[in-house]
């Protein structure tokens, strides 16, 4: 037993005017013996290589002019965040791709163990075996939830999986024409043609069907030719609608030796078709939906699932876990695999650039995704379609008001038109602490300034739609 | 395994959650008159998904233990070079936690989320201030998605100058990002050699300089933790030619505060928070790499950028160059608040020291290894390194037949974490190593000595050393295995087939 | 140990914290123009405090290394007989959480705080419904408080009476507690034996019943396990000769929502909300201990109650008779608020369940072991038990030697926690266990089988087993070196002492 | 590798109207196998011994009349706490034995470590080091900044532990009069009495120097006698005061073979004399300053130490954990020491009845002081007093006000007396957002309604301390 004896010669220590409570060896002590041993007098010698004109005078002016305590933080980011308004009474309305859901305490507590969340990427797997067999669970789970049989660890939302899939599917292809459902949300429209910049892709736009929200499946059939690549749609799409022609898109799709994307809500899932079902070839979507909550947008968690396919698999971004075993065959484990198409090992061959990613959200995922079991997630996503349809209907019942204004069977969100513009039905509904649906007035595809974009789910209660029903019949 | 998947303890017909006002559900049934099996007919799932459930404390028990399987900075030193595994502090995480950020639906009305909105406003500007640049744009949520900002931002600014300019050098020192970002945007890369000293070669760097040049990719310090002393030299000929410099900030610890990668002469920068700004790693991410830019370029950043107009803080889509969207929203939120509470607490004099720390660190360890056999310290080992070091272990092998990733497994054995190996390429059995600010003097010694003694078990006793690890909760793993197509498992749903009898094969 | 003492890791000079406001401290000093060191004079303490200090990084990575040292609920199944550890939801951890609650001075005045008051209120109220008693006092922070308050209320019952009372009975199967609470206020305890069938031995109690008996403290079901069938005729009994019963809420987990203490005769009730409701016990607190009693004996409750007046809550200190304060303020508030959580989720029909779901683990359990060899249920082994039960490894003991203790070791080397041993004193080797309703049938299951192969290792190497456990931090402790009065060792200070050259011995 | 396989007949579920969460086992077909192991057709065959006529026919009324999901919860809970008003914009300046001090949250973090909360006490040692180490670690700690050799690991409180303190010392002594100096805290005075309701003590109380707020030496030496027990003194006391004649009063009761039992602040001891340095016997007070938060009143800490004797270690209540090595001697470990004291083995003849304690709370406190070291603890008390120095100075400045009122030196609290009843320029500083000092009205043993007791701490900056005065002083 070594110890350090700290009883005798305590000397009151001479009040530092800067302490770095995150650098442990960052006592004058410990400076002056280390640079000793390293053999230079003063720390900035260490920087004798840096030119010297360009090296700062003063320390950066960031911050507040100095070091504050947790305590002093604190209160300054009370003072902030009190001018954030949180809406639970009622939950927001706000469609858009994005939904308020409730988060289990339990999977908060989860992402708390820090072993998960101060852990690097799992290079070396003998010490996080733990992480590692997460990763595969969260695999295997969202594997089965879409009825895919490869699913990677992450990719960085719903709208990078997207990209990354075309970007896969014209590897795979070797065909830049690219058709997309105009109907799908117009942010990852936005996205993809950013991502899409350096490979001078050919991308079309399939108008939708006004009347119904769905995919048109002449001009589908149209658009597509021998040239194309993939086609990329969304189950439910922008609209919330869940089109019931996918079977005849991947038909139509495969008949051209094209690829079928599908973007998919995983919660949706509980009671709607897989995309395996469907025979889709690469399936992208936000598990969001699962546990992650609203963070202002992010972090979310892109879901890259593919068939089994090699060339759909070797062309895969992003990490994979895999199951394998000891090298003297007497236990499980899980790993990294098919690193070489990563690109630390390919550089610039590397089916995409990627590293970091959203894994401590898989963590979540996976958590949420067996805490509620596969009869859980039926009871829930059925639920949730009750309570969206109970707020159709009723908002469908004011007077000159139509909602849905679709007619495809839809989930979770639906659009809603109202005789009046929707701007100051939104501010009005504001001013009562209610956050309404999201307006569309500047929201491609439809830009209809009567119109917003509504999601119910589980945390909506039937009076808090009451709620919000009765606050919009007063306006009208 | 130690823990059974979940596959073995659940089952889909059992539930741990308790379903919100599911007492209401009967009556919306009634109400509404029509079921989801009706509407959704073909459409509608006609089995509950395969998903095994459990009970609340069974997930609690599956995970917790699963933690304790795992390795992060809380446990020990992760001391990874290039990848910054600092400590990441507990107000951070408090303070992210907070519901007024938690609950904040990205379509909020900006006059609802004003404080957190300030709080990103003062982030960009802090970050602008620290690297020199105009502004950055918040959105990306990795530095790999940053590096992409930056190449099609080039990209995109010589197509709007209407230069046809297709080639992007990349040191061959550089991070396997930098070559597959270039590649993504479009450009072919052109690899630029390493000098004796450690730094870009400069004739070599001359003759691939052309009209077809578009930029250069580079991290100062470069990853052999050296600072590139030529740097404004460099800029200067990129420029001359109209070429533009990308800087990647994964190397930014060690300089952090003391020069700015904007004075070096570099256009754009992407930042990782996650690393440089104490947010946490989280097992693979979520990560946030704000792109910051200067000048003209600064217009192609991804858009929304934070703005601020009188006291209003807004998100400013205006958009007239830029390269569009780079995700949806507006960023990792999570992470830039902590970096926001890691600077904010810190301040600027702060930052400056947590740097020369961390240049201390490597130092400290660089002196302590100087008197161990095994290692050497490859290009001129007497100058000091920055944020990060990286030994070679090749005298070792030639000795003993001990390899890089033999001595890594015989760490993880003694219950620390191992380097970064067989990185930079250019080195041969490459142990790179970064401590940061945060590892103890006697963490720094401690792996000094587990070196040592690796070492020196390497001499007694090579075949034994090459069946480590022991003391982790697996044995060494079959990377063969896993990979090979007929045996390679995604999922446990190929598994399953497999079992079922299956011949998938890859 | 695996884990350094903090004195081995860290230095009275260093520090990881930083103080609020230490830019000010120099300027304070300024304006008042003294110091402590002048005005405290001879109080002023002449060297700094000698307690190790580390930086934030080293305190969490000490602590987190022995969290994973220690095992709770939250890593596999407690089954402590009496101990109730039920899974603790993390709902009411994060409830717990809120600043609304943690900031909450105790002096604040009441208008600032109806909302916690509600809380407690509402708990208050559904306690005494749960109970069958008039009102609850949330003061007492642990089961043994609750009794010492109870024993205290019926001594000075008495005393308000006029009354020489000096008895208390307690059953030779009751928990430690009783008798050494009894004693603590000032009491004699009378044993009374328990009867073949594992009940209160009528006769011996009529023997025992005289003008000198206060009360008597039962535990019903008893300690193992067993329902007192007779208990209206023992609550009649007491209280033909003005006696009181005083309820041991601790067993109260298997009867919750199906019968009352209230119902059976009970005057004054203690309830163990960190067993019964969910509420965690903390490596041994804090817990809360709440007291309720009926008709007269509410007025001798400690105070101050919770109280309601209008929309209005309140503490109410009118206090004509009752026993005083038994602890400062109002309660350990952060349990009471679990509490509150877990009734408020479950509602009555939860915890009725769950008060059966638990005798179901029980009576499966005693199922599964009635083919095991070695163990036996002793006291009418076909009775149902309910939260609990005992067996007495009594026949292994007899053919191999394996005690009680040894069991609870080999457990423990299987990752398991060990039942409560060698309790109740009546059951020779005994194993006290108690599932709850929160262990999943599996476990249960994996626990009977356990103690099946021990018995089978017993019968195989008696030897081995008895140097277990081996798998688990440190292999068997020494409690005599521990306990030796040389040897005792409770603070690293006696250890230095020593160290230093002192005889020290108790 | 056994697999349960799940793929085949997966049938919807049975919506079931009550799901218990935190019950595995308690699903239909569970039950219905479990209750055919038993031999029983029916759960309630199991409590065929309960009286009938006792057995309740409906469950209890208890709760909001069905079971809630934690979301529901959430929102019930957010509306109730909504009524509480939290101060941190100032801090409390509410004195009174418990003050507002910051928690670093790194405490927090550690706490939520579901290993050491939801652990049970370690009667098992080998699959519980972690815990007592640090529980020893604590004892350990609080032994040194006491400088007293044996520290429990808690009592309830700072109350409880004085109480205790003195039944000990009547156990030790076979005497039955007990001294408490009059200028404790009154809440602490009331603990005693009850505590000792059972015990025949004879409590006499020493009035206080109303001038200086210390202890009356006169009074004191003429009370004690050599029936006495014990003599409790506080330092700081209820008033904040530090009594310098500590030495004095350790001189008198040992004289006359009494024992010393003194309660502190530990914050104060980074400045203060330890009370092992006046030859202080048992020392008792609570660790609430390190590190715990207000919690309304609890859980705190009650610390507990005394001497190295044997008549005091072999009385003292509570749990001791020791250094011990294992039973091969090839390790050290830690496990619980002494336990024939205690009521599981000594039952009516235990020291004392306590079991559950306060144990998660050392191991905040544990922490607490290790982030701080000694120089750390020096340096935060020094910083308390010249803060709450610089309130009393600023305050006694006001026109007819006196702060403090008594004049010993103090440590963190004091009184101030204003020209008016306290009482309404309370009401008004709340109205101003301000939580003012504690009203010493109707508390004993002043029971003055011109008179507060104030608190200043490290987490009131001077802007905070101006704000108060400077509202104050509006009001005089």
């Amino acid at each position: 037993m070594s110890i350090n004896w700290c009883n005798t010669a305590l000397q009151p220590r001479v009040s530092q005017s800067l302490r770095l409570p995150w650098a442990p060896a960052a006592n004058e002590r410990d400076r002056r013996e280390m640079l000793k041993r390293i053999g230079v007098n003063d720390a900035m010698e260490l920087y004798n290589d840096v030119p010297p004109e360009i090296m700062l005078k003063e320390p950066p002016n960031v911050g507040f002019g100095r070091q504050l305590s947790e305590w002093e933080l604190q209160r300054l980011v009370d003072s902030m965040l009190s001018k954030n308004k949180v809406f639970t009474d009622p939950p927001p309305f706000l469609g858009g791709g994005i939904c308020f859901h409730t988060v289990p305490a339990v999977i908060d507590a989860i992402l708390s163990r820090s072993e998960f969340y101060t852990a690097y990427t799992p290079y070396q797997p003998e010490i996080n075996q733990g992480l590692l067999q997460v990763f595969f669970e969260y695999q295997s789970l969202m594997a089965d939830l879409l009825e895919m049989d490869v699913v990677n660890v992450s990719m960085y939302d719903w709208s990078t999986a997207a990209a990354e899939a075309i970007l896969a599917a014209m590897r795979v292809t070797r065909k830049k024409r690219i058709v997309v459902a105009g109907n799908i949300h117009p942010e990852r429209m936005e996205v993809i043609e950013t991502w899409l910049l350096g490979k001078e892709a050919d991308i079309r736009v399939v108008e939708f069907d006004r009347e119904t929200g769905k995919v048109d499946l002449d001009r589908l059939e149209n658009t597509i030719d021998s040239d194309t690549a993939a086609v990329y749609v969304e189950v439910p799409n922008f609209f919330g609608v869940i089109d019931d022609g996918v079977e005849a898109i991947a038909e139509i799709v495969h008949r051209r030796k094209a690829l079928f994307i599908v973007g998919v809500d995983p919660l949706s899932l509980g009671i709607v078709r897989s995309p395996g079902s469907y025979e889709a070839d690469i399936v992208v979507g936000d598990a969001q939906p699962l546990g992650l909550g609203l963070n202002y947008g992010g972090p979310y968690l892109g879901i890259f699932a593919t068939r089994w396919d090699r060339k759909l698999v070797r062309q895969m971004p992003g990490r994979l876990i895999g199951l394998t075993k000891t090298v003297d065959g007497s236990e499980y484990g899980f790993t990294m695999i098919l690193q070489t198409r990563e690109q630390h090992i390919r550089r610039e061959k590397a089916t995409s650039n990627i590293t970091s990613n959203e894994a401590l959200m898989a963590v979540a995922a996976a958590a949420y995704m067996v805490l509620l079991g596969g009869s859980g997630l039926r009871e829930l996503a059925r639920s949730i379609w009750l309570r969206s349809h109970y707020a159709a209907k009723r908002l469908g019942e004011l007077e000159r008001a139509k909602a849905p204004q679709f007619s495809g069977e839809f989930f979770k969100e639906f659009t809603a038109r109202f005789p009046k513009p929707y701007h100051s039905i939104h501010r009005a509904l504001l001013e009562k602490g209610i956050m309404g649906g999201l307006p569309l007035a500047d929201k491609p595809p439809l830009m209809d300034e009567y119109s917003a974009l509504f999601c119910v789910t589980e945390a909506h209660s039937m009076k808090d739609i009451d709620r919000l029903v009765e606050a919009i019949g007063e306006m009208l | 395994w130690s823990e059974p998947l979940v596959y073995e303890l659940g089952d889909p017909n059992n539930s741990g959650f308790v379903r919100p006002y599911s007492h209401e559900d009967a009556e919306l049934e009634r109400i509404l008159d029509v079921t989801p099996e009706e509407m959704l007919g073909h459409m509608f799932r006609d089995s509950i998904p395969n998903i095994p459930g459990l009970s609340e404390v069974e997930v609690v028990r599956h995970f917790t233990r699963l933690s304790q399987m795992s390795y992060g900075v809380d446990v020990g030193p992760v001391p990874l070079g290039s990848c910054t595994m600092k400590y990441n502090p507990k107000i951070s995480e408090e303070i992210a936690r907070d519901p007024r950020i938690r609950y904040l639906h990205p379509y909020q009305d900006p006059e609802t989320v004003q404080g957190l909105l300030e709080m990103l406003y003062l982030l960009e500007r802090w970050l602008a201030e620290l690297t020199g640049m105009d502004r950055c744009s918040l959105q990306t949520p990795a530095g790999a998605a940053g590096e992409l900002a930056g190449a099609l931002m080039i990209r995109k600014y010589f197509i709007d100058k209407g230069e046809d300019r297709d080639e992007m050098l990349v040191p061959d020192s550089a991070h396997g990002t930098n070559p597959a970002s270039a590649a993504m945007a479009g450009f072919k890369v052109v690899r630029i050699p390493t000098s004796e000293n450690g730094t870009v070669d400069m004739e070599a760097l001359d003759a691939a300089l052309s009209e077809r040049t578009a930029g250069i990719m580079l991290t100062n310090p470069n990853t052999l933790g050296i600072f590139e002393d030529r740097i404004l030299e460099i800029a200067d000929k990129l420029h001359s030619i109209g070429a533009l410099l990308y800087y990647d900030g994964a190397n930014l610890n060690g300089i952090m505060g003391i020069v700015r990668p904007g004075d070096m002469g570099f256009d754009i920068i992407h930042l990782n928070l996650h690393k440089t700004f104490g947010a946490p790693h989280g097992g693979g991410g979520p990560g946030a790499g704000v792109v910051c830019a200067r000048g003209e370029l600064a217009e192609y950043l991804p858009r929304p950028l934070i703005a601020k107009k009188g006291d209003r803080y807004y998100w400013d889509y205006e958009c007239k160059k830029c390269i569009g969207r780079i995700r949806m929203f507006y960023g990792n939120i999570i992470p830039l608040v902590k970096a926001f509470v890691y600077i904010a607490m810190l301040g600027g004099r702060g930052l400056r020291e947590s740097a020369i720390q961390s240049v201390i660190n490597t130092n400290y360890f660089i002196a302590l290894m100087r008197s161990v056999d095994g290692y050497e310290l490859p290009y001129d080992p007497e100058k000091p390194r920055k944020h990060e070091l990286v030994l070679s272990a090749k005298p070792l092998k030639r000795e003993t037949g001990v390899t890089a990733e033999d001595v890594a497994k015989a760490l993880l054995d003694k219950g620390l974490h191992a380097p970064t190996i067989y990185f930079p390429l250019i080195v041969e059995e490459a142990l790179m190593i970064e401590f940061t600010e945060s590892e103890p003097r006697r963490q720094i010694e401690e792996y000094a000595g587990a070196l040592r003694e690796i070492a020196g078990e390497a001499r007694r006793n090579p075949t034994a050393l090459k069946q480590l690890p022991r003391n982790t909760s697996t044995g060494r793993l079959d990377n063969v295995y896993a990979n090979h197509p007929r045996s390679v498992t995604p999922t446990f749903r190929v598994l399953r087939r497999r079992l079922q009898g299956e011949q998938l094969s890859l």
